[in-house]
């Protein structure tokens, strides 16, 4: 038997704020999906910071493909970031410290936004602050600009921090934060949220109830390599955040967590590599997934896996991706 | 001809115990690399290593990108167990080139550096002073060819074995005495590890400007390129993960570099 | 500069209950360290359920020479385990949900007990419950046994829950059952520490109050790996733990965080397969080292570590290992 | 002389599409393995794949441990990329094996389940009925050599692209019809997939035992051996990953199998 399917866990709105975004796939099976009020065109995004604001990857395909494109995270003043090495190969992974170096929000938005606009694909502005009235501000500025659908909180990056606050470890000041930013925005709202926790399923929860639209998860998980010689950790910022395929297991275990305990949608991450790791996630209950380390190691992979959903439904002999969405059986 | 594609490797040459030369033979049309670029290998086909390794081009002829690399750590190993016929993920040419030099030029090679800059010696033939430093002779890769495309070419070695014993900075820094006063104004292009660069650098910025036949208001006066590495992940300017303290902030090396002028670089 | 040293962090007590254990390396320099009473000839052991009782690997080196054999948790009455497939390899990784089967610890002291007391090396029987009475229980038979010079408690296994609490991953439960175990027995007690949480170092210091000798981790990071053609969980048991190199950035990490959190000693595992990753561990603060999924890859993974340990003392000129514990340097 | 140890590759043939043939020349002196034992073997030199895969032992010849395999997965593609002159790690042999004859016997073997089987018929040649089934022609590997070891060889594939068309224990029960009385006293030994097994079972039980010449008691009274598959992590009985459900609770396939007397296996 399938997990029990909460009743309202389907779109809340069906009114695109944008026009509709072009047909599904074209192996005859529908690949769109609708993540609050935004229809995708397919449930194949990239991950913030992965795709930096879209230009190089346009390079080797057409940003029109995409389900969503989702950009580096933004903050209201420019950051440099941390000094290097910032990243470290480790086993099936790697460690990112990049420190959230961004232009900042204005640059984006006059700078970065035209590029993107020429394309059919929905924008989703990832952003972050060290304070509540900075995630506030950047919130606003976002949803004034013309070509934003979207925007997803980072409150669970593990290398930038508000003194010892950590947004998304501690459920009250992710409350305060989710409740402030949906206060000030109607543009879709997806928190993206920590996996260094506990309970993921509360945390998920919890943003739900603060006003959420939808949560993507998992961020990086926090790691460390020493480097033996010079007794030193090899990233400057000593820790950095764990992603590619060595997370899967515990991102799919994850997801599947949150599907239990909310029923806003879902957007999965973490090691995927291909259609097959993404169509775990999709059957574990991700509504739309996002590819990031892939990008760096292929970079045409979000297409390969767009492709290759189409195929798996053909195979399956399904017409709609939304029918695998949450299917995982469980028990004997 | 999207910047990637797939090759099959011709040859995988063991030139000695820690140098080989990859020959790949691309498998779809692609752009002609330039002097200084670079191209980002996979080096095996699982998970393990993760991450393509970025390689600057060595030679390119006969629709053929030839690679010269160092066997270092998990990434160059495993490359080196690939042979002829497999066929590996390519992403290239990557990242910008060495500006032409009009007339004569300084080149400065440390160890593997020498990959980078010998396609620049190919074009501009017989136009190189060369310094070319390495740990011992058999570290000194390629030095047949190295000779032949220079107009003159200086050996160091760190324990003698071959040409003068010490830095290849002390030996550039003789060479650009006052006293052969055409030298100091020739353009350099130097690749080799960061401390060879940070080192260059010092060199570079004693030379009073005064001294100097066209003094441009630039730091020593003397014009001088060089080729950075850092660790990589994409390659191609989306993670952020490969950049350098310039005088106007992080820069990527793969996007903006791997070529900079020397005075931009604020070294650590 | 390094992280400053907590005044008494060094062992508790230096009058081991068993004569002491034979000499460290033959390299030269001294491998042996002391966790809380016991005296190890180096810090190497196996970690728990990756080395069954000792039998099986004794065919393929002397276990004279490990610092120490954990064995597989044990309970006070046995358990079946879970129905298979119990394993599934992940990228530079492995879940399990063996679901602690065990012969329980009246026939391990019965029967396996005799074999591992032909070794000069000390025995660390892991243990569990579902109860805290079941807790208390195992931990006293075990503590009256002959052959046993120190317990841990594992009070992170993701795959077996009391009802809803999971010890290890509520303070305040912990709190409880760790108290009442260091109240029955006079051995070393090592507290397991499970990786799902939010705040390890937290639950260290909870440990640490709480009367615990040493802590060890990681224990395994819950995850699920989907069977896509099927919809459902490979393992049978749906999730599983994850272990091997995938895990050791995170699991470095964290014994760095908890050796900030406390002054105990600190027993460092996951994804160690050779000298450099224990040495990783045991810069980050960790006293001792505990080899797993490795010694399924490679039997002789242990000792080839204790070999690499000592060649690494000679090629960096140190004559004492314990000169490296917690040396990590941070900051520029 | 340990159980673990390094081999030389000195060949990998291709055998098909599908199937390979493994040739390893231990690096020291190694025990010498009994029919339906298995190995652990490491697959590449990377952490992905992480784990040893299982593996019967197909032949020992001159020192030469041979094995049969077929290409299923990111394992054994692995291997199959390994080459000649290669080094991997092995342990073994592991396991129980299968216990002797005393005169003709049965022997099934399902697809590359006959990698396991062949070394028993080698032993205790022309002695075997051998049934051998697989999904076409091309999946029957070692088809002339497993017919020239038998006695009697009874083929059967899915499509019927070569002998019978069907399942291989319709054909055996075929076999073992009540009239052909002394067929089925004969121990049977098994190995193939867990559906067919579980198949197997049901045919040996169906048999009446008031039909045998000497009934022992047992379900059935034909005796038989299966050799079982399961995920591994140490294969040497460490891990409790391999276990199958048995009437006296979980037995570990690598440590008191893989061979079992199929009474004692509880099937799901
Ligand atoms: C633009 C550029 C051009 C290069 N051209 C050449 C060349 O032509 N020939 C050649 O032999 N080498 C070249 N290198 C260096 C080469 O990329 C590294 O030697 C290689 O990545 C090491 O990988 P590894 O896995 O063998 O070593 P690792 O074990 O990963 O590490 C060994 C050392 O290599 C460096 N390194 C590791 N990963 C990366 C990475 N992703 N990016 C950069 N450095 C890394 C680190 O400093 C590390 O200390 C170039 C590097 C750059 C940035
Ligand atoms: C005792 C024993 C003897 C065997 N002898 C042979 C033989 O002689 N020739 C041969 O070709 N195959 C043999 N096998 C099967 C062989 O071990 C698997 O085909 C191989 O492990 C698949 O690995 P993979 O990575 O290619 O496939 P994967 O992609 O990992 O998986 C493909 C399938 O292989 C099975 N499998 C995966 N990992 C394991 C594992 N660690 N242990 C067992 N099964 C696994 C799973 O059922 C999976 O569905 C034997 C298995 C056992 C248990
Ligand atoms: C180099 C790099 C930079 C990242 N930057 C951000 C960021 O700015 N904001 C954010 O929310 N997540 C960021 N992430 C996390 C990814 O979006 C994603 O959650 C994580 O990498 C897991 O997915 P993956 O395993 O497919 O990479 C970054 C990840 C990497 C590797
Ligand atoms: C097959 C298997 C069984 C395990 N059983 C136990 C157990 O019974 N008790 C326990 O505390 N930890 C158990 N563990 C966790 C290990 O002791 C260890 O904490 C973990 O595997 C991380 O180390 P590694 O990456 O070196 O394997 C088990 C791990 C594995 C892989
Ligand atoms: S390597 Fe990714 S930006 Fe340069
Ligand atoms: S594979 Fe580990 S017990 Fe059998």
């Amino acid at each position: 038997m399938g997990i029990e399917k909460p009743e309202d866990r389907s779109q809340k709105s069906v009114t695109p704020p944008n026009p509709p975004l072009g047909k599904g796939g074209h192996g005859g099976g529908n690949l769109s999906v609708n993540i609050a009020s935004l229809k995708l065109k397919n449930p194949v995004m990239t991950a913030s910071g992965t795709f930096g604001y879209g230009e190089e990857y346009s390079e080797f395909f057409d940003l029109n493909r995409l389900g969503a494109v989702v950009v580096k995270g933004l903050s209201i003043t420019p950051r440099q970031g941390n000094p290097t090495p910032r990243i470290v190969e480790t086993p099936a992974g790697m460690l990112n410290a990049i420190g959230l170096q961004n232009i900042g929000v204005r640059a984006f938005i006059k700078e970065k936004l035209p590029f993107l606009r020429q394309f059919r694909t929905p924008v989703i502005v990832n952003f972050f602050g060290d304070r509540i009235d900075e995630y506030i501000q950047a919130a606003e500025e976002l949803s004034n600009a013309d070509g934003v659908h979207a925007i997803e909180m980072n409150i669970s990056c593990p290398n930038k921090q508000a003194g010892w606050i950590v947004f998304g470890t501690d459920p009250k000041i992710m409350e305060q934060v989710v409740t402030a930013v949906r206060k000030t925005t109607n543009l879709p709202l997806i928190v993206k949220l920590s996996p260094n926790v506990t309970d993921i399923g509360l945390m998920a929860k919890v943003a739900e109830n603060s006003g959420a639209d939808a949560v993507s998860l998992i961020n990086t998980i926090t790691g460390m390599v020493v480097d033996v010689k010079r007794r030193r950790p090899v990233l400057a910022n000593n820790t950095g955040g764990l992603s590619g395929p060595a997370v899967r297991p515990i991102a799919v275990r994850m997801v599947w967590e949150v599907y239990k305990a909310v029923k806003i949608p879902i957007i999965g991450m973490g090691g995927i590599m291909n259609a097959s790791d993404a169509l775990e996630f999709l059957i574990a209950g991700a509504r739309a997934v996002a590819v990031g380390t892939a990008n760096f190691v292929n970079p045409t992979a979000t297409i390969e896996i767009i492709e290759g959903m189409e195929r798996f439904l053909k195979e399956e002999g399904l017409s709609d991706i939304n029918e695998i969405i949450g299917s995982l059986k469980i028990g004997s | 001809m999207p910047k990637n594609f797939k090759a099959n490797i011709t040859e995988n040459i063991l030139l000695n115990e820690h140098f080989r030369l990859l020959n790949l033979s691309p498998l779809s049309d692609i752009i002609v690399p330039e002097p200084g670029q670079f191209y980002m290998l996979r080096t095996g086909d699982t998970y393990d290593p993760l991450l393509k390794r970025p390689f600057s081009i060595f030679r390119h002829e006969d629709n053929t990108l030839k690679f010269l690399y160092r066997i270092r750590g998990k990434g160059t190993l495993s490359l080196s167990n690939l042979k002829s016929g497999d066929i590996i993920d390519v992403i290239g040419p990557l990242g910008n080139s060495y500006s032409a030099p009009e007339g004569d030029f300084i080149a400065i090679a440390g160890g593997i550096g020498i990959a980078s800059l010998l396609p620049l010696l190919r074009r501009f033939k017989k136009r190189a002073y060369l310094f070319y430093g390495a740990r011992n002779k058999d570290e000194l890769i390629m030095l047949n060819e190295a000779r032949s495309l220079s107009k003159e070419i200086f050996i160091t070695t760190d324990d003698g074995s071959e040409g003068e014993k010490g830095l290849i900075t002390d030996s550039l820094s003789d060479f650009l005495n006052p006293s052969r006063i055409t030298h100091y104004a020739l353009p350099i292009y130097a690749c080799g590890p960061t401390p060879m660069l940070k080192e260059l650098s010092k060199v570079v910025a004693e030379y009073p400007s005064s001294l100097l036949p066209l003094n441009k208001g630039r730091m020593g006066g003397v014009k001088c390129y060089v080729s950075l590495e850092e660790h990589m992940a994409c390659g191609v300017g989306a993670c952020l993960g490969c950049v350098v303290k310039t005088v106007s902030g992080y820069k990527r090396v793969c996007k903006e570099g791997p070529v900079f002028d020397i005075e931009e670089i604020v070294w650590e």
